[in-house]
């Protein structure tokens, strides 16, 4: 029990700990929380979506539509499970399952603060990069053993895409694991919280350093992951205006909701990836410049700002309501809700919670900020063509990805490089 | 209206292929697909993603409308083309009203022309908002459906107050029209036209100038001026490809002489084209609205018709340019109060003739872009 | 046909105004011979002889101004007479509107001229009406529009039940899913069609519903015994 | 960090690996063939991990399963085999390949005999987070010419193989 509790007071990821138990604490409530993020990103997206449409968007269920989630996975678990006579069972009942291991599986080394991560790998982008590659093999799976025209072709377009733009994304991967090895022992690291400490170590985040070449390579992990996780503007596999749903097709129910969740686990789990790489991760924003005891507090007070003003609006909106019997029930609901956030902002000044936590809320917002725009892009873009999002990954995105690479080494080696050609010269 | 041939046809191994050459695919798409616009089944033919055929398979929402015509008098009658193109039914009242009209010679008042052609105007708008939503939804945009849906919304608004209906309207009577313009029609058509506007550079700022839609869109499903005029295709599909033929100025029936507008054209005959044709058309045709409000004579709305129609014998063809190109009727008259015959011109199922020549050695994707950019009714298409 | 235009008779561009093309004064025996159809294959001169009357024949029309139809005159029908002499019946038009009747073995030598030296090069409708009461039962239709010219004129001719008439297809590309349609709605076969099918109806769908004889409600019955089996649905 | 249960997860992605591997010979369609094989390549990339070859594992994940298998899968489901072809394809060469079999067996077996003491006898632990970094030294210092040269022969494998299929179509 008390190295258990020990744990409590270390600075350390569970897995670097050691501690097998709370590791399994950690990930339960990664895939609790993750889970719930996901409900709320429908509810986000359904309702940020409504307002750039000018439409209102789920308001029946719940104080603004806001169990509409929990009611969109009641009616998916209800509903009746179709298996398609002609589809081969068990590649069709194991596809949903393996997209959504997938999904979760980056979770595992994603570090939502100094200490909060499962583990710390050595190799964790090369692990994420890994694990990236492997969920188009469900794709795949789902595609082909529907045994249906649409959804075959929408595992092959995503095959296709897939594989293409991963391909853009490992060398804007590389360049930014490159900027790890500028210190003075001249070793980078793999581990992704080894590469937001370089970030801190370094003073700046890797989208600024060596400008433009960092905020290059991001843009093109930036569009490489919106092609990876199937979403719009490049959402080809599930075009539903061409291939109906493509892949998840013949999908239903319990099982389409696997692969609901995993896409949005994915999208999650993806924008973390690119926060971590160049977005400085869970550093909250100046923690060089702006650093000592007072601005530590300052900073660390603001999640719990944050929620408290989302109380008051909740309660303000509460008060407003219209005071007619129909809206009781919401009123109500509204009230609750606020109460909620507004305890989860008293919790959060707690002075041992703020410490702790304050990474989390900075990562989270970082990726809420990704997450707006996945949003915003679906709600503006038309939909790519396959032979110009083929265009755009292989002659486009790999060459200048290629050449980031090429200039981030030279300018990382400028100094060694100068002293030869100096040598060389004289 | 399945075709045994082309579906049997095509899996079919074609001797000298080896064992490892991809086979050819038929893909049935519709008629439940999300992007067929109704009840169209297209069946293709393809290598991969490349179309190498296509076969449009129609008649899903064929109800005899031709033969129901025949056993209605001609009054009975004008309520069942609304059904026809149901997203332009002033347009195909318009057409048939107009060709009864030539048959017993009747004189329509001037009145009654100019809120015909405000309302059919107004009803064009509504047609291009529908096709302009769809057509941006099927190329993967789904923000502009909500905003031309709220702006036909209005359009329809007015036509439920002039007439009590909104999308079915039976607008007009033989010799005129039924009603006459309510109480602040002028006003609400114009305070319409003037939100409109700005509404319009809206959809451009969305679509016209956006990369991925002028990528999508531009040598997409090109139909060539000759290929367009042999395939019959008429409206903005073929003044898209550069034709500047319009029938309210060819031919103008219905006071259209009396207004000033353009008509605008393509260069190449893409998909391209033929958006910003729609476009211009919709300014075009809130130009023509501002000019029969501000112009709308005094005087009675109906000409002097017998309550019992008994056209002479003898047959007239009369067409008029609907949203979707020449919708022609052809009524034969035996004399009797029923027509002999009528035979309806559909412009959707001519144009939609064109699908095959214009995706040929495109990709799928480009199926659904040109299936928008015909702008077809299924009603209008099967009948 | 550069004097068409000029010709009082025939539709000015865009002013296809009834009065226009209302004659002098209509007797009834003139109306009477306006009737919708050809006239009887034994008389191929437009004016004079009455129809075999489809329906009952036209009372006398109310109104004074009804229209008549006038004889089509221009360069073209001239031409067109002096070629193939009675081989075109009629050259009418009717409230401004010309047409041509003519013989069905010329037809598609006329529409191919049409086409290729008077530039009607747009085939807006192709279709057809049923006369069960005559011998040549089906009347084809061609409407063709010239975009040059800006006139719009019908080509007509009759056949008996169960002839071909010419495709049209190799001259118009649009004639092929119209001629379709002709065939689905009448059972009149186009040949040398390249794929006469059925376009609305479903394949294996018996009887052509826009016949004049088509019986619908024996088609109701007989497809409720056949599918329901009950004896009628009425 | 001492490892648990590693005898346990060295015979579990053992079996794992070897019964995958015989489903791969055994299934008749190709894709349940090309899923078993990713099957085995992941519990192998599992056994990398245990010898704490991390750098190895991933590039076995991204490569292999993620990349190649892809291709492959890719590849069957575009071909599309007849049934009828599949089982005439795939019942012929047994025989050829139990001869194959037993010749490797026979040679892994002499090997192990001949060279057991080659072999060390106790396992060494190599510090787990230098792994990468000694890989990348050996092959960008250490080996460089050789590396260079493996990928020009890989770059003139692709051109060759653009340039042959480029003359098919």
């Amino acid at each position: 029990m008390r190295p258990f509790l020990d744990y409590l007071h270390s600075s350390v990821t569970p897995g670097e700990y050691g501690s097998y138990l709370w590791a399994v604490i950690y990930i339960l409530i990664i895939f609790a929380v993750a889970s719930v993020a996901v409900m709320l990103m429908t509810w986000l997206e359904r309702k940020i979506l409504a307002h750039m449409q000018v439409r209102l968007g789920p308001m029946r269920v719940g104080p603004h539509g806001l169990l509409q989630p929990i009611a969109d996975a009641l009616k998916l678990l209800t509903k009746e499970d179709i298996l398609p006579d002609e589809a081969d069972k068990v590649v069709f009942w194991f596809a949903p399952v393996w997209v959504m291991m997938i999904a979760f599986l980056n979770y595992v080394v994603l570090p939502f603060g100094r200490t909060h991560a499962v583990t710390d790998m050595n190799i964790g982008i090369l692990f994420v990069l890994g694990v990236s590659s492997l969920s188009v093999l469900g794709v795949i799976m789902a595609g082909w053993s529907s045994n249906s025209h649409y959804p075959l072709m929408g595992a092959l377009r995503s095959s296709a895409q897939m594989v293409s733009y991963e391909v853009a994304m490992g060398l804007a991967i590389v360049s930014a694991v490159l900027m790890t090895s500028l210190n003075s022992t001249g070793t980078g690291t793999l581990s992704m919280i080894g590469i937001v400490e370089a970030q801190k170590a370094a003073g700046r985040w890797y989208i600024f350093s060596m400008f433009p070449l960092g905020l290059i390579a991001f843009l093109i992990f930036a569009i490489a992951m919106i092609a990876e996780t199937n979403r719009a503007p490049f959402d080809l596999p599930e075009a539903e205006s061409e291939l109906v749903a493509g892949f998840h097709t013949e999908y239903s129910g319990f099982r389409w909701s696997l692969f609901f969740l995993a896409e949005y686990a994915a999208m999650i789990g993806i924008s973390s990836v690119a926060v971590t790489l160049w977005l400085g991760g869970y550093l909250r924003p100046f923690p060089n410049l702006l650093s000592g005891h007072s601005w530590d507090l300052a900073f660390s007070l603001f999640p719990g700002l944050i929620f408290a003003g989302m109380a008051l609006m909740c309660l303000i909106g509460a008060a407003r309501m219209p005071k007619i019997p129909q809206m009781k029930v919401q009123t109500i609901g509204l009230w609750l809700f606020g109460g909620v956030i507004a305890l989860i902002a008293v919790v959060l000044f707690l002075p041992g919670v703020r410490e702790r936590v304050q990474d989390i809320f900075w990562f989270a917002a970082k990726v809420a900020a990704f997450m707006y725009l996945y949003i915003w892009y679906r709600g503006t873009f038309p939909r790519y063509r396959f032979d110009q999002l083929m265009k755009l990954g292989w002659k486009v995105l790999l060459p200048v990805s290629l050449a980031v690479l090429i200039l981030t080494a030279l300018v990382g080696i400028r100094q060694d490089l100068s002293t030869v050609l100096m040598g060389v010269l004289r | 209206m399945s075709n045994s041939n082309f579906y049997d046809d095509a899996p079919v191994e074609a001797p000298g292929k080896t064992f490892l050459d991809s086979t050819e695919m038929v893909l049935n798409m519709g008629p439940q697909h999300p992007s067929t616009h109704g009840v169209l089944r297209v069946i293709l033919k393809l290598d991969g993603e490349k179309v190498l055929g296509t076969e449009c398979v129609i008649g899903y929402l064929h109800r005899g409308v031709e033969k129901i015509a025949e056993n209605r008098t001609y009054a009975q009658f004008n309520p069942y083309v609304d059904r026809m193109d149901y997203v332009a039914a002033v347009s195909n009242g318009l057409g048939y009203c107009g060709a009864v009209e030539k048959l017993i010679s009747a004189e329509v008042p001037k009145r009654a022309e100019y809120l015909r052609v405000i309302l059919t105007e107004l009803n064009r708008l509504a047609s291009h908002q529908v096709w302009l939503g769809t057509h941006a939804l099927d190329i993967g945009a789904i923000t502009p459906l909500f905003y031309t849906f709220r702006e036909r919304e209005e359009i329809l608004k007015i036509f439920e107050k002039y007439c009590g209906a909104r999308l079915t309207t039976h607008a007009f009577r033989i010799g005129g029209c039924q009603y006459d313009a309510y109480e602040g029609f002028d006003r609400e058509v114009l305070a319409f036209c003037d939100a409109q506007d700005p509404r319009l550079d809206e959809y451009e700022e969305l679509l016209t100038t956006n990369r991925i839609w002028v990528e999508r869109t531009k040598g997409v499903g090109i139909l060539s001026a000759e290929d367009a005029i042999a395939l019959g295709v008429t409206g903005p599909v073929l003044r898209g490809s550069g034709v500047r033929w319009d029938l309210r100025k060819a031919q103008p029936y219905c006071s259209y002489k009396d207004f000033d507008f353009e008509i605008p054209i393509g260069l190449t005959g893409d998909t391209f084209d033929r958006y910003v044709v729609r476009i211009q058309e919709m300014r075009q045709s809130l130009r023509i609205i501002r000019q029969a409000v501000a112009g709308l004579p005094e005087g009675p709305i109906m000409a002097k018709v017998p309550k019992v129609l008994k056209p002479p014998v003898g047959e007239v063809y009369h067409s008029i340019e609907a949203p979707k190109g020449e919708l022609g009727y052809y009524i034969v008259s035996d004399g009797s109060t029923q027509p002999y015959r009528v035979r309806v011109r559909p412009p959707s199922f001519v144009n939609l003739q064109a699908l095959d020549v214009m995706v040929r050695g495109r990709l799928v994707a480009d199926v659904v872009a040109v299936i928008g950019t015909l702008d077809i009714v299924l009603g209008e298409v099967d009948r | 046909m550069p004097d068409e235009t000029k010709d009082s008779q025939s539709p000015a561009p865009g002013q296809e105004s009834p009065k226009a093309a209302s004659g002098a004064g209509s007797s009834p025996a003139e109306s009477t011979s306006a009737a919708p159809a050809a006239p009887a294959p034994a008389a191929p001169s437009a004016a004079a002889k009455p129809a075999p009357a489809p329906a009952a024949a036209p009372k006398p029309p109310a109104r004074p101004a009804a229209p008549t139809p006038q004889p089509w005159e221009c360069e073209l029908t001239a031409q067109l007479k002096q070629t193939y002499g009675s081989g075109i019946r009629e050259a009418v038009t009717y409230v401004g509107q010309p047409y041509l009747v003519v013989d069905k073995s010329i037809a598609h030598d006329i529409l191919r001229l049409m086409r290729d030296d008077e530039k009607f090069d747009y085939l807006v409708d192709l279709t057809c009406v049923h006369y069960p009461a005559r011998e040549e039962q089906f009347e084809i239709v061609w409407i063709l529009y010239s975009f040059s010219q800006n006139i719009r004129v019908r080509v007509k001719t009759s056949i008996k039940d169960g002839e071909d008439v010419q495709s049209v297809c190799s001259l118009w590309t649009t004639a092929n899913w119209l001629e379709r349609e002709a065939y689905d709605m009448f059972g009149v076969k186009f040949a040398g069609h390249p794929d006469l099918r059925r376009i609305l109806l479903p394949e294996d769908w018996s009887g052509f519903p826009l016949r004049k004889d088509h019986g619908i409600l024996q088609q109701d019955t007989e497809w409720v015994h056949k599918n329901l089996g009950i004896e009628s649905a009425q | 960090m001492m490892p648990v249960a590693t005898t346990f997860f060295f015979y579990f992605l053992s079996i794992i690996a070897v019964v995958s591997a015989i489903v791969v010979i055994t299934r008749k369609s190709p894709v349940h063939s090309a899923l078993a094989l990713i099957t085995t390549l992941l519990s192998l990339a599992g056994l990398y991990l245990m010898l704490y070859a991390p750098f190895v594992a991933a590039v076995q994940i991204v490569l292999y399963a993620g990349g190649i298998m892809v291709l492959f899968l890719f590849v069957i489901m575009l071909v599309n085999l007849e049934k009828a072809q599949l089982e005439e394809r795939f019942n012929k060469q047994w025989q050829v390949a139990l001869i194959a079999v037993l010749t490797l067996g026979a040679l892994l077996i002499f090997i192990f005999e001949k060279g057991r003491s080659v072999f060390p006898q106790t396992v060494t632990n190599f510090p787990e987070n230098t792994n990468t970094q000694v890989i990348g030294l050996l092959l960008y210092r250490d080996y460089l010419m050789p590396f260079e040269l493996a990928s020009l022969l890989l770059l003139v494998a692709i051109v060759g193989a653009v340039v042959m299929a480029k003359k098919r179509v």
